[in-house]
């Protein structure tokens, strides 16, 4: 990253305002959702929803991993792959 | 490696020498100096915890008599007029379990021999984060002090097993707590550790050093920093989550309606048992694999070098490796078929117990296969390297029958599976360290151990430890349970318990002839047979650098060009090829590595 | 004293990073993993419990969203103070690293106050499971957030002097930094609708 | 308790789903042992063959590819694909999930604690009577409401676990401390006890005899002598087992 020129880095700097603005409204956007009270399982699938596309926005944006190495791929879906298998612990014990 | 020159390096190494004794020594950033401080502390708390089993092995063979001589030196709560009491017991089970394990040979086979060899195999001056090295055993020290201390608490130390399973655990005495802070220091230790070993095969290998030309006990230890990093922080989380549940009177692991000796609980309830044992188990899965994959590379390259070929299958092998990894992480539940798990679930976790014991064959086949057509030296590491094979093999197999969920509903926590973990773990991993410790001993000493102390330490160990372990498949099978204070109370058990003293003594014989190898090991540092850099003509990059390597390792960046085993290739004098000695034209018939 | 490790500020020719990157990354795929956990026991608490509150109700929502903004705020300051960095202007640099820090003690005050608020109508993590893990997961993601204010701090004093003599580990290092931060900030951006909204 | 049950090998099996589970452990011994001897063999001779001696000198490429040892590992991977679905799922399945006939058989809960075993039987009107954790006290081990007439007739015992032999037998296991493990090591029956929880599971005996139950998970410094009495009676046998039971409850006065 330390190599890039002045000009990409102001242009970076519009991206990384613009994410900024999404993600607040996102947030404006999940606390509205969560007004309509919702039963359970639409307002868990619109509330990750919205989680994910501003955890992405953060991941790709601000940690850069839009144009990262693909060293670093490989540990994040190694990773995600054990995330997920994780999560689906719970639903191994009521199974 | 940038252009620095040599000069640099002599700059780097002048500036290292004038450290004060404690920089270099005691808080050293140097990867092998943090090596052999892990390889010592994991050693002394190896034989502490044997000794914690000696006394476990008294009590199992004569319950209820009081122990001689050392009787009376422990106090009240321990024991009484030399008489071992329940509690007592449940502390050496479960503090023998821990420090075996996350004290003992973790930190040996991952800390000492990886911090110690990796740098030197992948053609590196250092561990790429030396400070973060440095940090690790500490923690590693204070977690194992924690520990230690814990026995003095009141009511003595943790003792609802290795695997402290609530609501047991919730309400048992302070020591429980202490585990548990000494469990996250150990936990932390381990994961900054394997940061520090991914970097460094990652990204500082020699040049030319290719994945797949790494020697196989270099693939072992980056699988096993792997297995370190992704599956120690969920038992982080359920450590937090205990440490909640008994500071905080949470109740995370507690149910409601909880009668705790005629006491009605007063905790909110609402939790559930099962969660920590599969947080637990979600860890030591793969915990079991960063026992057992060091031992599986150490023992590879004693076997290459020992039998002066190549390994067979080394492929085979990496890929096995890396299987293994991925497998391990959905196997964890083949511990709780009998926690009310449906049909499905023990279906599914039976299917993947199954899948993964292949690759596991498939390495144990490939390394036996590397004996055909070699030219075997039965020097002591090879001794043990060579055990290890049958050793891991009953191991391995006797994991079936707990794998298939019906067998293990006769079998489950008794003494089969006491049997089962101890094949793999003693007569297997601890029966490679000593391969390696009497393999690497001349690289960082520049002396040999002796071989005739040595050969003796082995056939004792051999025999004693089959003493041991071998018995306690037929008490499994007779449907003894483990962890019992005294087994005789049962009538299943009665016939067995004659085999408890076949065991107890065979233990005490063993730790006997620990003597030999404890004797063989200092005597050696000081008067052991001294010799060059390469006394046991190997080909890895580890013996291209002086005895004790200097810090910074190579007085030039080694670079590679040839595979991890060279051995006995036609049409040269020697009967090895170091990897770092330059490929010249390819001559015929001294075909590549496969 | 390290020998010659190379690397440090230069990436790696095949890998493209350097040591500490790829050093982070492995760190921030072991803190997915705990917080994983936690998320999957919350998840096994939850589907096993009967009578479940609903966050809304027993969580002050509006603070929770003032701590939200607070928080991605602070991640565009984070990530501005190193492209201040990249363009080696030390005053900006300082500038919007002293904006995180503050951004960061902000969201612990608040975060103290909604504390405060609950321990006074005595309400602990052992009044019942949702509360406990409430407490729990916030209180280590607080936890993390105080520890990523420690090490801004440290950055903003005594680690500039780095700049003067290998900017381009200062900037590494703050990157570094900054990609902990984004990953604390991203943990909260799914605590916050998990434990508030839902 | 003669020794003929029990002995270093499997205990005696008295129970109707105890055959399969000892044949699938007899059948991978069997496996286990072929594969060990085979492989030791291989050992050993390879260790001999090519030991170090002057004028034998390691070959740098193996001149043949092994063959065998592959089929080995097939023949592994086949064999445990066959002890999988042909003998423990099915097993498991029977165990856990065919339930006999709540009508046929006959029903007890089982509430384990710290160092024992309180069996409750629902008595003649074969109805549970409400129990609850408040009223737990020594002298009421499962807290029986005093209150519910349904459990005037129920009978609690602690240790001892009656059955009637060819009866199938549907036992509600619950804890009220911490986890046990309710273990008949002749029955091939082993369950842990999970408090929060009430895991029922069924078996059958086909023999009659005085047998025990061990608790297989650590429960705390008693674990070891959590030992209960596990007694097969004949069916009449076993009637007037419990109405001798009922008569020590109620003193002689009808229940």
């Amino acid at each position: 990253m330390t190599e890039l020129s002045h000009e990409e880095i102001k242009h970076h700097i519009k991206i990384y305002i613009g994410v900024f603005v999404a993600l607040a409204f996102l947030t404006i956007v999940t606390v509205a959702v969560a007004g309509f009270h919702l039963p359970l399982v639409p307002a868990v699938t619109i509330a990750l929803l919205i989680a994910t596309i501003k955890g992405s926005l953060v991941a790709t944006f601000f940690m850069h991993l839009g144009w990262e190495k693909k060293i670093i791929y490989w540990i994040l879906v190694l990773t995600v792959i054990f995330f997920v298998v994780l999560l689906v612990l719970p639903a191994v014990s009521s199974a | 490696m940038s252009t620095a020159s040599a000069a640099h390096l002599a700059t780097a190494e002048h500036h290292y020498e004038d450290l004060p004794f404690w920089r270099k020594y005691i808080f050293s950033t140097d990867h092998k100096v943090i090596g052999i401080q892990y390889a010592v502390t994991g050693l002394l708390f190896l034989f502490f915890g044997f000794c914690l089993m000696m006394l476990i092995r008294w009590q199992l063979a004569y319950p209820g008599q009081p122990l001689p001589l050392i009787g009376n030196l422990f106090n009240e709560s321990a024991m009484v007029g030399g008489i071992m009491l329940p509690e007592f017991y449940n502390q050496l089970g479960a503090m023998h379990g821990t420090i075996m394990v996350f004290m003992g040979v973790v930190p040996l086979a991952v800390g000492g021999f990886g911090n110690f060899v990796l740098p030197l195999q992948v053609g590196a001056a250092d561990m790429a984060f030396p400070k973060l090295n440095m940090v690790s055993y500490w923690l590693y020290f204070v977690g194992g002090v924690i520990m230690f201390a814990s026995f003095f608490a009141p009511a003595g130390a943790a003792q609802s097993g290795w695997t402290s399973y609530p609501p047991l655990a919730n309400i048992a005495s302070v020591g429980q707590t202490l585990w548990l802070l000494g469990m996250a220091f150990l936990i932390n230790s381990s994961l900054l550790g394997s940061i520090n070993f991914i970097v460094t095969t990652a990204q500082l290998r020699a040049k030319g050093l290719s994945f797949y030309k790494l020697p196989f006990f270099v693939w072992a230890q980056f699988i096993t920093a792997f297995l370190l990093l992704l599956a120690f922080p969920p038992l982080m989380a359920a450590a937090v989550l205990q440490l909640m549940d008994r500071l905080a009177a949470t109740s995370f692991f507690m149910p409601s309606g909880l009668v705790v000796n005629g006491v009605v609980s007063q905790l909110s309830g609402g939790g559930n048992p099962i969660l920590w044992q599969h947080l637990f188990w979600f860890l030591a899965h793969p915990e079991v694999y960063v026992l057992i994959l060091p031992a599986m590379g150490i023992v590879a390259e004693v076997i290459a070098c020992n039998t002066r070929k190549p390994l067979y299958g080394y492929k085979a092998m990496v890929d096995s490796v890396i299987a293994i990894a991925f497998l391990s992480f959905v196997v964890w539940a083949h511990h709780m078929y009998l926690t009310g798990m449906g049909t499905k679930m023990s279906s599914f976790f039976q299917i993947t117990t199954m899948i993964i014991s292949i690759p596991s064959v498939i390495i144990l086949t490939s390394l036996a296969l590397s004996l055909w057509g070699g030219s075997i030296r039965f020097n002591t590491p090879m001794l043990f390297a060579v055990a290890f094979l049958p050793m891991f093999g009953i191991g391995g197999l006797t994991g079936l029958p707990l794998g298939l969920a019906s067998a293990d509903i006769h079998l489950h926590d008794t003494y089969y599976v006491i049997g089962h973990f101890h094949y793999v773990v003693a007569p297997g991993t601890i029966f490679a360290l000593f391969a390696g410790v009497y393999h690497w001993f001349p690289k960082a000493t520049g002396r040999r151990m002796s071989e005739a102390l040595g050969k003796i330490h082995f056939w004792l160990s051999f025999i004693f430890i089959n003493g041991v372990f071998m018995p306690m498949f037929i008490q499994g099978l007779a449907g003894v349970s483990r962890r019992l204070y005294d087994p005789t109370q049962y009538a299943h058990a009665l016939p067995t318990q004659p085999l408890n003293v076949v065991m107890s003594w065979s233990a005490w014989l063993l730790g006997l002839s620990q003597i030999f190898f404890i004797i063989n090991f200092f005597k050696s540092i000081f008067w052991g047979q001294k010799v060059d850099q390469n006394p046991w003509g190997a080909t890895t990059l580890e013996w291209t650098a002086p005895s004790p390597p200097p810090h910074g390792n190579f007085t030039k960046p080694p670079v590679v060009s040839r595979g991890p085993y060279e051995y006995s290739v036609p049409g040269r004098k020697l009967d090895y090829v170091l990897q770092s000695e330059p490929a010249e034209a390819p001559v015929a018939g001294a075909g590549k590595v496969k | 004293m390290e020998a010659l490790i190379p690397y440090i500020a230069k990436p790696h020719p095949v890998t493209g990073v350097t040591n500490s990157k790829l050093g982070i990354w492995c760190f921030l795929a072991s803190e997915v993993m705990l917080f994983g956990a936690l998320f999957s026991s919350y998840i096994f608490l939850r589907t096993g419990s009967v009578d479940w509150p609903h966050g809304s109700q027993l969580l002050n929502v509006p603070l929770a969203t003032l701590n939200t903004m607070i928080l991605i705020t602070s991640s565009v300051t984070m990530v501005m103070s190193w492209a201040s960095l990249a363009m080696k202007s030390i005053p900006k640099y300082r500038l919007f690293m002293a904006l995180t820090i503050l951004l960061g003690l902000a969201f612990l005050v608040v975060k103290s106050f909604e504390y405060a608020h609950k321990f006074e109508h005595h309400i602990f993590p052992s009044t019942n499971t949702f509360y406990a893990i409430y407490f729990t997961l916030t209180g280590l993601h607080g936890l993390h957030v105080l520890i990523g204010v420690l090490v801004n701090l440290y950055f903003l004093f005594p680690g500039s002097a780095l700049w003067k003599t290998n900017p381009d580990q200062l900037t590494g290092r703050v990157e570094n930094s900054g990609l902990y931060w984004h990953f604390v900030d991203l943990v909260w951006i799914f605590l916050f609708p998990v434990l508030y909204l839902l | 308790m003669d020794s003929k049950y029990y002995g270093w090998g499997l205990p005696i099996d008295i129970s109707t789903n105890g055959a399969s589970i000892d044949q699938l452990i007899y059948v991978i011994h069997g496996l286990m042992a072929l594969l060990f001897l085979g492989w030791i063999t291989f050992l050993i001779l390879a260790l001999v063959r090519f030991r170090e001696r002057s004028g034998h000198k390691a070959e740098y490429k193996p001149h043949h590819h092994f063959r065998v040892p592959t089929l080995v590992e097939v023949a592994v991977a086949v064999t445990e694909v066959v002890l999988l679905c042909a003998f423990s799922i099915p097993t498991f399945s029977q165990v856990r999930n065919e339930f006999p006939p709540k009508a046929s058989a006959l029903h007890v809960r089982v509430v384990a604690e710290q160092f024992a075993w309180n069996i409750h039987y629902a008595g003649k009107d074969g109805i549970f009577g409400k129990t609850d954790v408040k009223l737990i006290s020594p002298t009421s081990p499962v807290g029986l409401d005093p209150a519910d007439t349904a459990g005037a007739d129920d009978i609690i015992t602690i240790n001892q676990l009656h059955i009637p032999v060819d009866t199938p037998v549907i036992a509600d296991l619950s804890s009220k401390d911490v986890i046990h493990c309710f273990a008949l090591p002749v029955m091939r029956v082993k369950q842990d006890v999970i408090p929060g929880q009430v895991i029922p599971i069924w078996f059958q005996a086909k023999e009659t005899g005085n047998f025990e139950i061990a608790c297989a998970q650590l429960c705390g410094l008693g674990h070891y002598r959590m030992r209960g009495f596990f007694t097969v009676d004949s069916k009449d046998k076993f009637g007037a087992w419990l109405e001798g039971e009922l008569m020590k409850k109620t003193g002689g006065k009808v229940g």
